[in-house]
């Protein structure tokens, strides 16, 4: 993969606005600071993960269609951030979407070709949506380039295109594609899908919203807020119910494009109601988390790569022991988790304690409706928050602690060092950012003075102000993270002085029975079922224990315990709707295309008439 | 409210800083001692807690060979994680040592993280009880830290400060003006407060792992929440592990105490009374407490649930009147 | 010049009678490169309307974009059928077959080139009427049951139809004879454009009617569409890749020529049943397509929801215009693509079932990936040229009714489930057959024209996104003026 | 005046002799019934063309008696000898509906005749009722229809029905234009025969 260098090139290649003329279409580019981040961003991600590919891809140096397909998958993506007419956007997000459905199939097989044909469709009907948008926005402006959009979006405008992007983003009722997508790529793809790809409409959705928008339609906000509020909450609560790593992973990524999607909507909704501070914490919120995910998350997607290359599964409950064979990538995921799951020194916890302070903001606005749903949104969000927690704990808890269940988990090795340098510079990025995030918050300044006209205090130890000229809280990472690492340093030397170094290593007490047995230990479905119990609305699961049957009631050698969790949308929405798609196509396939041929010119005639009769009684 | 650290702030801090770690197995002793003299036992030593962790520091530690990395930091994270926290409150004096940026999200977070690695602890050995523990004590926390974070943003919203010290010097200053100084601040309710103690001392039940929900004392597999997540820890492991416990417990008392009747010093002078004040209420929550685990049964694990969505409900009252407030 | 674009067809067709078929593939090739460079050359130097061979046959803009299509098709087509040819050949079918195959594709091409380039419009209706008969031929090539019966269907349904076109002509003819008197120079395009509204507007309105529904069975409109998938399906592939491809634009051709003399004269009804024939049309084939089992199917449904898309984009006139004018010529580059490379799984694998033909990604690696990109190009995806011409047309149908709009959408995904999940099925899906039947049938046995041929379409339709040459641009501009499109760039 | 009665008679018979080809199911008698009413046809545009003196009208009934009356004729026998079917078995209606159903077309034709002649167009009604009325059965006869003969003779019926309307609204297309016309609609008839040879050979028809 070297999209990396071509993409650091491209960065110093391009001048500040560029327009190929051809004889048709104009393709012009501009950086603006919006661009000029989501370039970076891509680009710095790119580059982690072509390094983390360059062992890791071996694996597919047979087929080396993979790196071509990745290299064009990253060039569209870049260019995409820094087209500047709609065009061209148009172009390059499809051909994003198309380079990235070939990686979704490249392993090939039923399942893959399944998750592919969802992937495409899911984000065609998206691009059809985005060009809807596109459209009127062209009608109303009549030109292609983006610079005359500016305000011009008005709500349906905004509601077709952000349909659109949600789609690609995997917002809650249109995410259904990217569980089964993401899973069955080659797993640095996965990486870049989810670290990367999916903040493209992220980037989409800003651009519309903060630079196309007209700017009056609040309830906008609204709906986005509680959009990403549900899609946080049901993500990561799907994601607990997963075995597949990749599959959990996925459904992470939906948890955290609703996090975003909530920071979206505040600030959409504090800029119609002219709410500046809110704005801009919820933007802040919004471009650190972005930042946030996409690198922890591309961490994660990479490390499970190396699980399923080592042990050849992905399957969580045939996993387990990983970290003595694993040592430093367990503590390299470990720190990605602690960050996608916002335990405190790390970056994640950073932007989504923006994300509540904003949220908090909105709450002080005393808006008759934004009160109420600020306060949901608050509810859900730190239900969300803990429940991603518990979904990570059971990742890596199953994945990486205790006993190896099966014989994959036993012949681990340690992945390559190359490998594993791909996976630290994001985690060590994240644990950068979580700690010491000022710079980078003086940098985004520039992207939230480009989208909101103002920007946000970067000094590390002024208080945040949200609505009044009061200060009202602070979050200093610096602070907390020197203040943990002393206490730390203290309490390890305190009980290094005085207390006693003796260690004995022995089995696990297991009540007498037999230690050596694995099973004993507690499975994946097991940990997450209690929780899933309290809230089994969310899911409509099936779950059956089949006995062997002609076995004394009391002593049966085998059980089986099968279980299949559902996702409601899935169940309620996309699944009625395929077999309603279905039946109005079967009965129109057998009105219109009769094979006899009389019908046929029965068809011919009729049509006919009936023109007649418009010509004679209605046209005159 | 502005933060200029001096010596006399550094100083106070670190002594109330230490004041409370010293004090938390005090409070848990003398709830347990409560506890088995109203069952008619003789109980133990109130200090005997103390007692125990000095001796777990004296031992050898056990470590099962399917231990990793897990099992040798988690002690010391959750551990610390409890201290950062405690570093953070004020329970005496106006300022805490990390008042400036004490903020009420990250205390709630820092609690999950310590929950995170107890857990990650629990699970490290392969034991089916570590893991049946861990499981267990997601299921409470993803209860309960939306009634958590609710009450303290209910606090923040109700006060319009994002900082600990801050909303409970807010409310100190408001409960002051109103009822000292006759002056009318419509900062000052007492439904809210107390709503919000009675939410945040279920909440507190729960994490503590206090009789309605869990048993501290029994290592019966079907009760077991929080032991069964360091049933593995030995030596000094456990020992940070029953601190941590004794820790959180206090942090939990204090924040019910301050919501409940924040009196805090704001000079050096108050100090000494503020003090007493502090420890008085302590005790009367641990009595409190105490009487709550002593006339209630156990309770079955999904009806939990129930429990803690009182909690959530009462502290979404209090959040909306809070709103109403302004 | 212009002669010799109907010259050069002609005397293929006649030497095509005599002619061995392995020399006769070389001369074809020779003549369709002949006829693109003529039209390549008539192209560029092209500036007004023209008349030749006595007044019989013109050129405006709007047949030249049809007979630029025609002529980049057939190149491209003539390629194939070297390739074509001779892998059948090898497999076994005999020589004479493929005479007769030249001959009436030659014949086709002629009659198909008589009526684009006709200034009379009843040499439009006969050399209409003879495409139907050349090809009925060549639907039944392969002589089986349904190949048949698909031609008895195509024979009897666009005769019918075309002869309701003849009633229009007659109307019109009528209706001109009062101006012009009854002569030959009353059913001259050009004299009819002319008079304009001297015509009595109640006989223009309804001879467009009788020519919509006439004309209209033979571009495929939606209740008259029942022969299309059968006949389109059952050619040889580089016919049904004509067919698909051109001679549905030869057809419209037709009912745009009425189109244009109601235009002229100031009637605006049309309009509406354009709309309402190719929204129904685009219905139809959206349900229809995901029923569908024979792949060659699917791409004839896929044509009649463009030439769908194309009605109503000249229904809706304006910028869609333009869009449709592209439509016509990418449709084409498009289809012609589809149809020629699942030519190479069928000559190959001799299946027209999809649920027979699976994983092509490993045994037809290039034929397979062309396909995919084909099926995508032809849901108007941007990186192929479709895109252009579907954005036209579309921002036509948005400024006309959002509603409407958006319908249309909705539709064109149906198609592309359709389409898309059939062909991603044919290219990704497992097949359990065993090994060594699949190494029997891989792309390697078709002749190389076959596989190069469908990528350089590829290559071309993809292109043209970033590059359509401005004599063309040109072109489609001055043509969209006929229809008082309005050009915004 | 005469002419013009006669004219009315010939166009009578092309009416009648399309009702009575609705009433019979036999193939034979159908195609003799189209080449009676073609030459019906043929003698219609003979009368204009006397009439009115027009070279290119009897052009036209020269080229009208070769084909329809004698050519498709001849070839649609021939290829029934060879199929060797003669009676229409089966239909999607009866025969005393059909013919029932036939009248009432007859009807409409000649509303839709008034309504178009109410706005100002300047033929005769009753000419163009007929062509309306043949045209509408004769695509009912390929509607209703199974046998493929059947269907030939309903389109053939049609194709009259748009001749007796171009030679009466007109005074007939120009001869070219016919010449073009009747030579695509024999090679047509052509291939459709050869088309039934080959489905009998691969189907029961």
């Amino acid at each position: 993969m070297s999209a990396a260098f071509f993409t650091v090139l491209s960065i110093y290649g391009f001048k500040n606005e560029l327009i190929i003329q051809s004889s048709f279409i104009n393709f012009s580019f501009k950086f603006d600071a919006l661009s000029l981040f989501f370039v970076i961003f891509i680009s710095s991600i790119s580059i982690f993960i072509s390094i983390f590919s360059i062992k890791y891809g071996e694996k597919y140096d047979k087929k080396p269609s993979l790196f071509i397909y990745s290299f064009f998958f990253v060039m569209s993506m870049i260019i995409l951030a820094i087209s500047n007419d709609m065009l061209t956007f148009l172009i390059f997000w499809e051909l994003m979407s198309i380079f990235s459905f070939l990686l979704v199939i490249y392993e090939g097989g039923e399942e893959s070709r399944k998750a592919g044909f969802l992937y495409f469709l899911m984000t065609h009907i998206g691009t059809i949506l985005i060009t809807a948008g596109f459209i009127m926005l062209y009608l109303k402006t009549s030109s292609f380039s983006f610079d005359y959009y500016k305000g011009a979006a008005g709500i349906m405008i905004l509601a077709a295109a952000i349909t659109g992007f949600s789609i690609k983003a995997g917002i809650m009722p249109f995410h259904t594609w990217l569980p089964y997508a993401h899973p069955v790529a080659p797993a640095n793809i996965s990486a870049i899908m989810s670290g990367i790809m999916v903040n493209m409409a992220i980037y989409g959705i800003l651009k519309f919203l903060f630079v196309f928008s007209s700017g009056s339609a609040p309830f906008l906000g609204i709906i986005l807020l509680v959009l990403g509020a549900l899609s946080a909450l049901l993500g990561i609560m799907y994601a607990m119910a997963q075995k597949d790593i990749k599959k959990l992973l996925a459904f992470s990524t939906i948890e955290n494009m609703g996090i975003i999607f909530m920071g979206i909507g505040i600030s959409y909704w504090a800029k119609a109601e002219n709410f500046k501070s809110i704005e801009y914490f919820a933007m802040l919120a919004v471009l650190l988390h972005i930042i946030n995910h996409g690198l922890s998350k591309s961490s994660l997607f990479m490390g499970s790569g190396l699980i399923d290359k080592y042990t050849h599964t992905r399957n969580m409950e045939k996993l387990g022991g990983l970290s003595k064979k694993m040592r430093q990538l367990s503590i390299l995921f470990l720190i990605g988790i602690m960050s996608i799951s916002a335990m405190p020194p790390l970056n994640g916890f950073l932007s989504e304690w923006y994300l509540y302070i904003s949220l908090i903001g909105s709450v002080f606005t005393g808006n008759l409706y934004m009160v109420y749903f600020s306060i949901i949104a608050i509810a859900l969000l730190s239900l969300s928050g803990a429940a991603a927690g518990a979904a990570f704990t059971k990742l890596f808890g199953i994945t990486f602690l205790g006993k190896p269940r099966t014989v994959h988990a036993e012949n681990a090795i340690e992945p390559n060092i190359i490998e594993r340098i791909g996976i630290a510079i994001p985690v060590f990025l994240c644990i950068y950012i979580g700690i010491y995030p000022y710079q980078i918050i003086s940098n985004l300044n520039a992207v939230i003075f480009y989208l909101t006209g103002g920007t946000v205090n970067s000094n590390p130890f002024s208080a945040v102000h949200i609505i009044s000229a009061r200060p009202f809280s602070l979050y200093a990472p610096a602070l907390i993270a020197i203040a943990l690492a002393a206490v730390l340093l203290i309490v390890f030397f305190y009980l290094k002085l005085f207390s006693s170094d003796k260690k004995r290593i022995f089995e696990t007490w297991a009540c007498g029975l037999d230690e050596k047995n694995s099973k004993a230990q507690y499975s994946g479905g097991g940990f997450s079922s209690s929780i899933m119990k309290v809230f089994s609305s969310f899911y409509s699961s099936v779950s059956e224990i089949n006995f062997e049957k002609d076995v004394k009631k009391y002593f049966r050698s085998k059980s089986v315990y099968t279980e299949e969790i559902n996702d409601i949308f899935e169940k309620y929405i996309y699944i009625p709707a395929e077999k309603l798609y279905l039946k109005v196509s079967e009965i129109f396939n057998k009105a219109a295309n009769s094979q006899n041929i009389n019908v046929s010119l029965g068809y011919l005639f009729l049509s006919l008439i009936v023109c007649f009769i418009i010509y004679i009684f209605i046209i005159r | 409210m502005t933060y200029n650290y001096n010596i006399q702030h550094l100083i106070i801090g670190i002594i109330q800083f230490f004041t409370i770690i010293l004090l938390a197995p005090f409070f848990a002793g003398f709830i347990h001692k409560l506890k088995q003299r109203a069952r008619g036992q003789k109980g133990i030593n109130i200090f005997q807690f103390y007692i125990n962790f000095n001796k777990l520091l004296k031992k050898e530690i056990v470590l099962s060979k399917d231990a990793t990395f897990i099992s040798e930091i988690a002690p010391y994270i959750v551990f610390v994680s409890y201290l950062v926290i405690l570093l953070m409150l004020p329970a005496f004096y106006r300022y805490s040592l990390l008042g400036v940026s004490s903020d009420v999200i990250l205390i709630a977070y820092s609690l999950a993280l310590a929950t995170f690695f107890m857990t990650l602890y629990a699970m490290d050995q392969g034991s089916a009880f570590g893991g049946l523990g861990a499981s267990r004590e997601w299921f409470l926390t993803v209860l309960s830290e939306p009634s958590l974070i609710f009450i303290f943003i209910s606090l923040a919203i109700y006060t319009k400060q994002g900082r600990i010290t801050d909303i409970f010097y807010f409310i100190q200053k408001g409960a002051a003006d109103a009822f000292l100084l006759g002056v009318n601040s419509d900062a000052v309710s007492i439904a809210i407060p107390f709503l919000l103690f009675i939410s945040l001392f279920i909440v507190g039940i729960s994490e503590n792992a206090r009789i309605p929900v869990d048993n501290p004392e029994t290592h019966l597999e079907l009760t077991m929440f929080h032991e069964a997540n360091i049933l593995e820890a030995s030596g000094k492991h456990l020992g940070l592990f029953e601190y941590g416990s004794y820790l959180k417990l206090t942090v939990f008392l204090t924040v019910m105490s301050l919501i409940l009747f924040p009196y805090m010093a704001v000079n050096i002078y108050q100090i000494p009374l503020s003090l007493i004040v502090y420890i008085l209420k302590m005790i009367i929550l641990c009595i409190l407490i105490a009487g709550v685990e002593i006339v209630s049964p156990k309770m079955r694990v999904f009806r939990v649930p129930n429990l803690l969505s009182v909690s959530f409900m009462l502290s979404l009252i209090a959040m909306i009147l809070s709103i109403r407030g302004f | 010049m212009y002669e010799l674009i109907l010259i050069l067809p002609a005397a293929a067709l006649i030497v095509s009678i005599f002619a061995d078929v392995l020399w006769m593939a070389y001369l074809q090739l020779a003549v369709s490169v002949l006829v693109f460079c003529a039209v390549v050359a008539i192209a560029l130097s092209f500036n007004s309307i023209t008349i030749f061979l006595g007044g019989f046959f013109f050129m405006d803009y709007i047949n030249l974009v049809i007979l630029i299509t025609v002529s980049t098709l057939e190149l491209f087509v003539a390629f194939y059928s070297f390739g074509y040819v001779r892998t059948e050949i090898a497999g076994g079918i005999s020589k004479r077959k493929f005479k007769f195959y030249y001959f009436w594709k030659n014949l086709f091409v002629f009659s198909m080139m008589v009526s684009i380039l006709s200034n009379n419009l009843g040499i439009y209706w006969t050399g209409l009427e003879a495409t139907t008969l050349a090809t009925a031929l060549l639907v039944s090539f392969n002589r089986t049951k349904e190949s048949f019966e698909a031609t008895w269907k195509y024979v009897i349904m666009c005769s019918v139809g075309i002869a309701i076109g003849l009633f229009a002509i007659v109307i019109l003819y009528f209706t001109t004879s009062q101006v012009y008197g009854e002569s030959l120079k009353s059913l001259s395009f050009i004299n009819i454009m002319h008079a304009g509204s001297k015509l009595d507007k109640n006989f223009l309105m309804l001879a467009f009617i009788l020519a919509l529904v006439g004309f209209g069975t033979k571009v495929g409109f939606a209740p008259m569409h029942n022969w299309l998938p059968d006949a389109h399906s059952q050619g040889p592939s580089p016919v049904s890749a004509l067919l698909s491809g051109v001679l549905l634009n030869t057809a419209l051709l037709g009912i745009l020529r009425f189109y244009q003399i109601n235009g002229a004269a100031g009637i605006y009804y049309p309009r509406y049943f354009l709309i309402g024939f190719g929204f129904f049309t685009i219905l139809v084939s959206a349900f229809s397509i995901i029923k569908q089992t024979d792949y060659k199917r699917l791409f004839a449904f896929s044509s009649m929801e463009n030439m769908g898309i194309i009605a109503l984009g000249f229904g809706i006139g304006g910028i869609a215009v333009i869009g449709s004018l592209l439509q016509i010529f990418f449709h084409a580059l498009n289809k012609g693509l589809l149809f020629l490379s699942s030519g190479n799984v069928l000559a190959v694998t001799h299946e027209r079932k999809i649920e027979k033909i699976r994983n092509l990604s490993k045994n037809f690696p290039i034929t397979g990936l062309v396909l995919l990109f084909g099926v995508m190009g032809i849901s108007g995806m941007p990186p192929f040229a479709m895109f252009l011409g579907e954005i036209y047309i579309m921002t036509g149908v948005f400024r006309s009714n959002i509603i409407l709009g958006f319908l249309v959408f909705i539709l064109l995904i149906f198609i592309f489930i359709g389409l898309f999940g059939k062909i991603l099925k044919m290219y990704a899906g497992n097949n359990d057959s065993d090994e060594r039947a699949d190494e029997l049938q891989s792309e390697n046995a078709a002749h190389p024209f076959m596989i190069y041929v469908p990528l350089i379409l590829l290559l071309v339709s993809s292109l043209l996104l970033f590059y359509i040459p401005s004599q063309f641009l040109n072109i489609v501009k001055s043509a969209s003026y006929e229809f008082g499109g309005k050009i915004i760039f | 005046m005469i002419m013009e009665k006669i004219a009315e008679l010939f166009i009578i018979l092309i009416l009648v002799s399309v009702v009575l080809n609705v009433s019979s199911p036999f193939i034979k008698f159908a195609i003799k019934l189209y080449s009676f009413q073609s030459l019906m046809l043929a003698f219609y545009i003979l009368m204009g063309a006397v009439h009115f003196n027009s070279i290119n009208l009897y052009g036209s009934f020269v080229i009208t008696v070769i084909f329809k009356v004698i050519l498709i004729p001849y070839f649609l026998f021939k290829t029934l000898k060879k199929v060797k079917i003669d009676k229409e078995i089966d239909m999607y209606i009866g025969i005393p509906e059909a013919v029932v159903f036939a009248g009432s077309l007859t009807l409409l034709s000649n509303l839709i005749a008034q309504k178009i002649i109410n706005t100002g167009i300047t033929f005769g009604s009753f000419v163009f009722t007929i062509s309306l009325a043949t045209f509408l059965i004769g695509a009912m006869l390929m509607v209703t229809r199974k046998t493929l003969f059947s269907q030939i003779i309903g389109f053939l019926t049609i194709d009259n029905a748009i001749f007796l309307a171009a030679n009466s609204i007109t005074h007939g297309m120009p001869l070219l234009v016919e010449l073009g016309v009747l030579f695509d609609l024999f090679v047509s008839i052509l291939i459709l025969s050869v088309l039934i040879l080959n489905l009998r050979r691969n189907v029961a028809v």
